[in-house]
């Protein structure tokens, strides 16, 4: 499983990509912030407020309790400032 | 009328009023036709007189996601008004003051449709097109938060 | 920001993109433009696959008051909401199909605030600005009526 | 005082411009129309349906009870159509 990491939530983990394969407890995006989390203090500081937190689970947003089942490609990120 | 919508995300700047020119050219049976221009503010802080002054900013954005949002946005915006063709275009990268960050434009029969259309547009896409902004000041660099005000607006539109 | 009011009643044709370039290199620390082009129909009716042809229309006009009434609208919208800038032109005379006829263009700092005026201005400027439009087909020349969407788009706006 | 008109209230009345010296009892628009209406049958054909009829006094939107005294310039015409 590909995780991206966009804006501040990068910059605290401290690598915009990484692969990771998480064990078969981890299944849905709240389970997956939890096992990352664990992987470094870098990322326990990026995830330390969930409410920041905004998830896209293969490209599309996606709510806390949407399953990671099969996903390639997830990525997280502050909420959107474009425009 | 076009069959292919045409959304832009790119590095390169732009210039609004050369798209309009274009756009307007390739719509011009459309009675209607609106834009938006967002620019890039030279302060941060609710004012120019008490805000800081920006000296640069980054905008981080989701490759392919960036496209793919702003098409469903396109599509959505075309399911809601009878449109005869849009345009938007958005930029990454580095950006420095008073440079155009985002362009929409809406072409119609009919004004209302080209407004609301227009103002949909840059209302989702202010909360759902994943871009980050980090503004330079003086000081300091910093990630813009979530404005309160774009959720809300945002709001308007949900169905 | 400017002081006078940009308002042009002409018989000239314009390019909405020419004039989308100098406003918004005139208002380039204004975080939003929105602009609003109203082009010449092809057709006249409720839609192009049963209308019939338009082959040219003539815009009558009252000069001196049509300046004097855009104007107060421009003013009416500078204190209804915080505008950096607007521009308002308005063609008489002669045209033929896709020609731009109107255009109008608001800066301020925040889209809500240009998107509310430009829509105020097209609304207003359709049930006050003393222009008459008259419509040659085929087969007649006719004055166009007062459209009743038009009205109850105005009203919105009283106050 | 001077009479304008536009648009399909110009070509019925066959003039853009006259200049009338109403009498005294012409008070307000709605009286001027009247007054107006009698010059002619072509004045009369333009003002036969009042509804659709629009005025100005000296450049400013005016209802039909409006006092025209002192009015310099008075314009009739149609609901306008520009935009």
């Amino acid at each position: 499983m590909n995780i991206l990491y966009f804006a501040w939530v990068r910059e605290k983990v401290g690598a915009a990509e990484e692969t990771v394969s998480p064990p078969p407890t981890v299944g849905t995006l709240g389970q997956l912030i939890d096992w990352l989390a664990q992987r470094s203090p870098r990322h326990a500081a990026a995830f330390a407020d969930r409410k920041l937190i905004r998830a896209a689970i293969d490209q599309v947003h996606s709510q806390i309790n949407a399953s990671v089942a099969g996903a390639k490609e997830v990525a997280f990120f502050p909420p959107v400032t474009g425009g | 009328m076009t069959v292919e919508i045409d959304i832009r995300v790119q590095r390169e700047a732009f210039e609004p009023g050369a798209e309009l020119t274009r756009f307007s050219l390739q719509n011009s049976s459309s009675g209607a036709v609106c834009t938006f221009t967002g620019q890039m503010r030279d302060f941060r802080g609710p004012d120019r007189a008490t805000g800081e002054p920006i000296t640069a900013m980054e905008l981080d954005h989701y490759p392919g996601m960036a496209e793919r949002q702003l098409a469903e946005l396109a599509a959505d915006a075309k399911s809601r008004w009878p449109l005869d063709d849009l345009c938007i275009i958005h930029r990454f990268g580095k950006l420095i003051p008073t440079e155009p960050i985002v362009f929409v434009a809406t072409a119609s029969a009919h004004r209302g449709d080209a407004f609301a259309a227009a103002e949909f547009l840059m209302d989702w896409l202010k909360t759902k097109a994943p871009f980050w902004k980090k503004e330079t000041t003086a000081k300091s660099a910093e990630w813009v938060s979530e404005a309160a005000a774009d959720v809300e607006r945002a709001q308007r539109w949900a169905r």
